[in-house]
């Protein structure tokens, strides 16, 4: 096994195999977990970087190994799944400071933070996959080890969110199952090849292909929560704050958006996607989406249901770009893959802060906490407006590509619902922040639980990653041109799918 | 030949009979005691054709051990309380 | 008509006969009855229709001869299960089947 | 110079009379030795059959018609491995779940050497008569496993599991009796270029006898009545053998003579056992969801997963379709063991078989649950898992030759199997009733369940073996 | 409803079958000439004992196996309760139960022996051993059986041990079963022998053990 070859199944172990290792720790191991997970998570940042560095450089780095006769599993790095993993393993280790922190003295912290890695390994291996296959498996791993997650804190409430996101994300998996089968038998393979794998196939399978292409997207589009498959979204709520940033920002609606990227690009190829007419109701059913999800979150007082709802919207930014026929488009939804996640995980992480220090969940409860915690909020704050799309933050170079994009691909109304959905996202950001900032605490909060000490407003471990993450936000924005960011290397990407394409 | 035949006849008849009285009798002990008289007549079934071992093993085993088990089991559920 | 084809045919209808009572009778001893009844009939087909031509065959009264040790272990066994489930809950028949 | 094919016969008969001579409730430790050395032997074998194909063997020398042969080819070596390869961490487990003195175990140990002697025969005979002989082996063993030492309902269950074993093992002998009055043979050698499409009716009757007697063994829907009150009554260890092992032994024995003697008939049939088997997964996963009793959801969910073994036989033109079948009952084997083991652990700790009543066993007893778990995302036919593998080749050959029908059923099928297994990790994640006793268990319970349902998983990530395995030679 | 269905079936099957059994042409195969021309080499000489201990003598290794174990299961199912009521008969029934039960040994040996040659042999011998053990049960002679001891269990199982360990010990030879030419006589009667023990103890023991357990004998 060359050096290769081993690093992308070592992405995959340097969190397997903590994960494996936390489920056997006794739950007072306190420092040796926390040492445990911090060490998995630099370690994960070690490997990607040093991928980082191979692909740009030109190297591949693959794996394949057979599971039955003709069947294989495959693990690829190229420049797209490596975009999805810096992502996830640069918040992972955000995630997993404030998943210490708010976890503090919680019950369950093995089962927890064993659930938690094994998430992560099966974030990794999605974005690896080299065939839909391999896609597959992790998706489905995902959904196993998302569901102990969800329902962790073990009311009934919380397994009733869990129970409805396994039946949407379960039916969504028969689903995709289906397609890929389909495909398979089709095509005696299911690898993802630059420009897709579909064109050399004799055009009287093509309504076929059209039928493979609606089940995967149903498939996938249920962890994207695309409308009207997104029911489970909100349900999910009831998970502890940083399983919900985790599902929201990296985790099980990137895995569905990055399936969607794979299947238009890797699979269908965008050219011939296109000449089968399947991008423009793509694009349809991502407008719905955005213009749906940012007006119910409109009518949420619940603070992470409003934030559930704006998932939805944001992630479909995704879909969308990806359906505009052309780079520039492609280049917006692929670098929102990014910059959603970034932004998202901030909002989720003050919700969780607002919530574990003052015990506030509504959006209503929310009146003068710009004073009581100012840095949280700096940091929702940042974030909620790039989100709105405001310059400089990252939103808005997002927004800027999709417009250019829309235009491109010769359809105009995209800009239209870009607008109304911008307007939507001010509408019900803006009142929240104008409620924090700059109405005066009506009542006491509902239920302290850390108090002030000194200038800090609550848990050390609770604050910095939010920050962190805000500040992230802003830099995304502000050196968008500069060569490492992932703007650059989404034009990479975007350079090699278009490799026939011809203004 | 035609002896023979309608004596294989006869005991095909005879074995039908008992075996049919032996199910739908409602009185177990009767049914037993036909069942026991069923096998008996098999054991001259096997030895018109030609069978003698298994005649003297249905003798032995068929009518008489399964006989003996019967009747010892309804005993047995009868002594306990009677059924209905 | 030879002896081997009057018995098998005799055979066939007591298996017939056998496993009707199997599915009908709910006395469990005349349930054995009926299994005894089958097996017999099988047997009497085995050795009846292989000596359809007149010839004995020690193969097929080989092979009814284990039959017939197999079925009497079986019937003990039935017997033993009926005999305990009368002494547990004094009952001769099984209950129904909640769903069917 | 060790035959296998030979020693896996005769080495469980010793232990059992061994087991018997030194007395009720001995025999453990001789048990597990002997298990041991199948397993090894078992390896052995599927070794030698993969490399050198398959291996007949004519005991006392006559060779068919006039002996029995003995034939071992990929499909049963795949069986003897499973078998042995379940019934080891069983018997660990069974050591460490009975009581040393309890009744139900004076004769477990023997009961146990017979049944498995009688499977490993069932899978190696290649005469009809013979295997009527292990048939009677296995349900006897199997009735009395399920009887020993139990109460009115467990011995009521074990009646009406005999009765059902009874009947089918009866008509299955009246077709081998017709076989052998048409043919003069009952070796499955020589019929094999005897029987033909323009066999004699009696041929076309004995076919459907043997069939339909063996599809009441396996418990097919609608077949299925005596099975869930059998399995779930007996004890654990009893219901695992019995879920993961001897209901397989029947489906082995129709996919033998299906695609055997019996292949010039079948032709037209194959949607016979395909539809009931679709029916199967509907009301015993339908029912799985239903019953409020632990043991007897998982005794349903073996009635559904019955169901797909039998998919496959309209789609068996490909060899895709019998890799799905042998997959998926090597895949339900272990995970049916696993998961009965793992309830059987949860009521043992609980001290109560009710599905409600598990709330909070996620904290007390992580493992077990895990491995329930882990059998359930098996039975579900989630990856990464053999049941993964087996709905992927299932829907695939289903797929290659059109049969949309089919692979619909499996998916449908996967999604009811999530609600029964659902069902009860949901309620144990619940949190724990205040003041609630949860009664210890030995490790060695939990460890072999785990193993098992580790098992189940793994080999979703590793077939090519087995798949390599099983083709070396379909035919003997 | 359900009772006529099935006796319509009943009907329907049996009709089906004997037709189809009238118009069967003769089998393709005739194995009792295949078992002539190899009695010779059989070491016995009445085809149905060959066949048996023989030719098919692997189906008869299992075939006890499952007698015994179905005497085991009768064992383990439970036998512990009802009171041991030896059964009392007067003097005169129990003289001649005596004197009828000796007479029975010594026809068992008599089909034991006779058995090589012509019909007879282990299984009815055997049968007719048990017959007599039932026979001293009834008349008071013999108390049923409650749990068997070493040597009982020993006897039980005799026969299918020394089948068994004759079936071990050929394999050196490579084939399960196959006797050597000059010594197939003799170790056939030896696994008769052992046979004829353990069936009459394992037939009685079927009627003894589930006599003396739950039976409340009258």
């Amino acid at each position: 096994m060359t050096l290769n070859e081993f690093l992308p199944l070592a992405v995959l172990a340097s969190s397997l195999l903590p994960g494996l290792i936390i489920f056997a720790l006794p739950e007072n191991r306190v420092g040796v977990r926390t040492t445990l997970n911090l060490l998995a998570a630099l370690a994960k940042l070690a490997l990607v970087g040093i991928l980082l560095f191979g692909v740009q450089a030109g190297e591949e780095f693959g794996f394949a190994y057979a599971v039955l006769p003709g069947l294989d599993l495959t693990f690829k790095a190229d420049a797209l799944g490596l975009l999805f993993i810096t992502l996830s393993a640069v918040l992972w280790l955000f995630t997993t400071f404030y998943a210490i922190g708010y976890l503090e003295k919680a019950p369950h912290r093995s089962r927890f933070f064993g659930f938690f890695s094994l998430c992560v390994t099966a974030t990794m291996g999605i974005a690896m996959a080299g065939n839909m296959f391999t896609f597959f498996v992790f998706y489905e791993l995902l959904t196993l080890v998302t569901f102990p997650l969800v329902v962790h804190r073990g009311t009934a409430q919380a397994m009733r969110g869990g129970m409805i996101y396994l039946a949407y994300t379960l039916v969504g998996g028969a689903l995709l199952l289906g397609g890929i089968v389909w495909l398979h038998s089709l095509l005696g393979h299911t690898g993802f090849t630059h420009g897709g794998v579909l064109a050399t196939l004799d055009s009287s399978t093509h309504w076929q292909l059209q039928a493979i292409f609606l089940l995967l997207i149903s498939g996938v589009g249920v962890k994207a929560a695309l409308v009207p498959l997104h029911g489970w979204l909100p349900q999910a709520m009831v998970a502890p704050a940083p399983v919900s940033a985790l599902l929201h920002a990296v985790a099980v609606v990137k895995a569905g958006a990055f399936g969607i990227v794979r299947i238009v690009y890797g699979i269908y190829g965008i050219e011939f996607a296109q000449s089968l007419d399947l991008l423009t109701p793509l694009a349809v059913a991502a407008a719905i989406t955005i213009v749906w999800g940012s007006f119910r979150a409109l009518f949420q007082d619940d603070l992470k249901k409003r934030l559930a709802y704006s998932t939805i919207s944001q992630v479909s930014y995704i879909t969308l770009g990806i359906s505009l026929f052309g780079p520039i488009g492609t280049i917006g939804g692929l670098v929102h893959l990014v910059h959603q996640g970034v932004m998202k995980i901030t909002l989720f992480f003050c919700a969780g802060n607002y919530a574990e220090t003052l015990g506030m969940h509504k959006v209503s409860e929310m009146a003068g906490v710009g004073k009581r915690m100012p840095w949280t909020t700096v940091a929702f704050s940042l974030a909620a407006f790039g989100m709105i799309g405001i310059p400089p933050l990252a939103g808005f170079i997002s927004k800027w590509y999709l417009g250019l994009g829309a235009l491109e691909a010769r359809m105009p109304w995209v800009l239209a619902v870009l607008a109304a959905s911008s307007l939507l996202n001010a509408a019900y950001f803006l009142p929240i922040l104008y409620r924090a900032w700059f109405m005066p605490q009506a009542a006491a909060w509902p239920e302290e639980h850390i108090l002030m000490q000194g200038n800090r407003e609550t848990a050390r471990l609770l604050l910095w990653p939010p920050l962190a993450t805000a500040a992230l936000t802003l830099a995304l924005g502000l050196f968008a041109a500069s060569s490492l960011s992932p703007l650059e290397w989404v034009k990479l990407i975007a350079d090699r799918e278009y490799l026939t394409w011809t203004p | 030949m035609t002896i023979s035949l309608a004596f294989d006849l006869l005991l095909a008849a005879a074995l039908l009979w008992s075996a049919w009285r032996a199910l739908v009798n409602q009185d177990t002990f009767r049914s037993v005691i036909l069942f026991i008289v069923f096998g008996l007549l098999l054991t001259l079934a096997w030895a018109r054709l030609a069978a003698p071992d298994i005649a003297l093993a249905e003798a032995a085993i068929g009518a008489g051990l399964t006989g003996a088990l019967l009747l010892d089991a309804i005993g047995a559920l009868r002594g306990k309380d009677r059924q209905p | 008509m030879s002896s081997g084809l009057i018995f098998a045919i005799t055979g066939v209808v007591l298996f017939a006969m056998g496993s009707a009572g199997m599915l009908l009778v709910a006395h469990l001893l005349r349930r054995i009855l009926a299994f005894n009844l089958m097996g017999s009939g099988a047997f009497l087909i085995l050795v009846g229709l292989a000596q359809r031509g007149g010839t004995p065959d020690p193969v097929p009264q080989a092979m009814v001869l284990t039959g017939i040790v197999v079925a009497v272990a079986a019937t003990a066994l039935a017997l033993a299960l009926l005999r305990k489930l009368h002494t547990l809950n004094g009952r001769t028949e099984l209950p129904r089947v909640e769903d069917d | 110079m060790i035959d296998p094919l030979i020693w896996l016969i005769l080495l469980p008969l010793a232990w059992a009379t061994l087991a018997f001579l030194l007395g009720p409730g001995r025999g453990a430790r001789t048990a597990i030795a002997g298990l041991s050395l199948q397993l090894w032997l078992a390896f052995d074998l599927a070794m030698k059959i993969g490399a050198g194909g398959p291996a007949l063997h004519a005991v006392g020398g006559w060779g068919a018609p006039l002996g029995i042969d003995l034939a071992a080819d990929g499909l049963s070596a795949v069986m003897l491995l499973l078998a042995q390869s379940v019934a080891l961490p069983l018997a660990l487990y069974a050591r460490a779940y009975f009581a040393p003195d309890k009744t139900e175990t004076r004769y477990f140990w023997p009961l146990i050497g017979f049944l498995l002697a009688g499977l490993n025969a069932l899978f190696l005979s290649a005469d009809l008569f013979n295997l009527y002989v292990t048939l009677e082996l296995v349900g006897l063993a199997a009735v009395g496993l399920v009887a020993a030492g139990g109460g009115a309902a467990q011995v009521a269950a074990a009646l009406r599991y005999l009765f059902a074993a009874l009947l089918g093992s009866s008509m299955y002998l009246l077709g081998v009796a017709l076989i052998y009055g048409a043919y003069g043979t009952v070796s499955l050698v020589t019929l094999e270029p005897l029987l033909t499409a323009d066999a004699p009716r009696i041929v076309w009757m004995a076919g459907g006898l043997m069939l339909a007697g063996l599809l009441l063994k396996t418990a097919l829907f609608p077949f299925h009545y005596w099975l869930p009150p059998a399995h779930a009554s007996a004890p654990a260890p009893v219901s695992a053998l019995l879920s993961a092992l001897v209901v397989k032994a029947s489906f082995y024995l129709i996919l033998r003579l299906w695609l055997g003697p019996f292949a010039p008939l079948v032709g037209a049939l194959a949607w016979l056992p395909m539809l009931l088997g679709a029916g199967a997964i509907f009301w015993g996963s339908w029912q799985a969801i239903r019953t409020p009793h632990l043991k007897m959801l998982v005794a349903w969910s073996t009635v559904a997963q019955l169901g797909y073994l039998f998919l496959i036989f309209p789609l068996l033109a490909t060899t895709g379709a019998l890799q799905a079948g042998v997959m998926q009952a090597v895949a339900h084997g272990l995970a049916k063991a696993a998961m009965f083991m793992a309830a059987g652990v949860l009521i043992k700790a609980t001290g109560q078989d009710m599905v409600a009543g598990l709330a909070g066993v996620a904290q007390r007893l992580p493992l077990t649950l895990f491995s329930f778990g882990l059998a359930g995302v098996t039975l579900m036919g989630l990856p990464p898992s053999a049941g993964f593998l087996a709905k992927w080749l299932l829907i695939e050959a289903a797929l290659a030759q059109g049969y949309w029908f089919i692979a619909l059923v499996a998916l449908a099928g996967g999604l009811l199997a999530a609600g029964y297994v659902f069902r009860v990790l949901r309620q144990a994640f619940l949190l724990a009733p205040v003041a609630y006793a949860i009664a210890a268990v030995p490790r060695t319970l939990e460890w072999t369940a785990f193993a098992l349902a580790t098992a189940s998983v793994l080999l979703g990530l590793r077939g090519v073996e087995l798949m390599a395995l099983l083709a070396a030679g379909s035919a003997p | 409803m359900k009772t006529a269905a099935i006796v319509i079936g009943a009907a329907a099957f049996a009709a089906t079958m004997i037709a189809a059994l009238l118009d069967l042409p003769p089998s393709a195969i005739h194995l009792p000439r295949l078992v002539d021309a190899n009695l010779p080499v059989s070491g016995v000489t009445h085809p149905v004992t060959a066949v048996l201990l023989n030719f098919r003598g692997y189906d008869t290794m299992l075939e006890i196996g499952v007698l015994l174990l179905a005497l085991l299961i009768v064992l383990a199912v439970g036998t512990h309760d009802g009171a041991d009521a030896a059964p009392t008969a007067d003097p005169m029934l129990q003289t001649f139960a005596r004197l009828a039960a000796s007479l029975m040994a010594l026809v068992a040996v008599y089909l034991l022996w006779a058995g090589a040659r012509q019909p007879g042999g282990a299984f009815q011998a055997g049968a007719v051993l048990a017959a007599a053990a039932v026979l001293l049960h009834l008349a008071g002679v013999l108390p049923a059986w409650r749990e068997p001891g070493a040597l009982l269990r020993s006897g039980l199982a005799a026969g299918f041990l020394v089948f068994l360990f004759v079936a071990m010990a050929l394999l050196s030879q490579g084939t399960l079963l196959q006797y050597p030419h000059a010594a197939a006589g003799s170790l056939i009667l030896l696994i008769e022998f052992a046979l004829t023990i353990s069936l009459g103890l394992i037939l009685a023991g079927l009627f003894l053990f589930l006599s003396g357990g739950q039976g409340s004998d009258s």
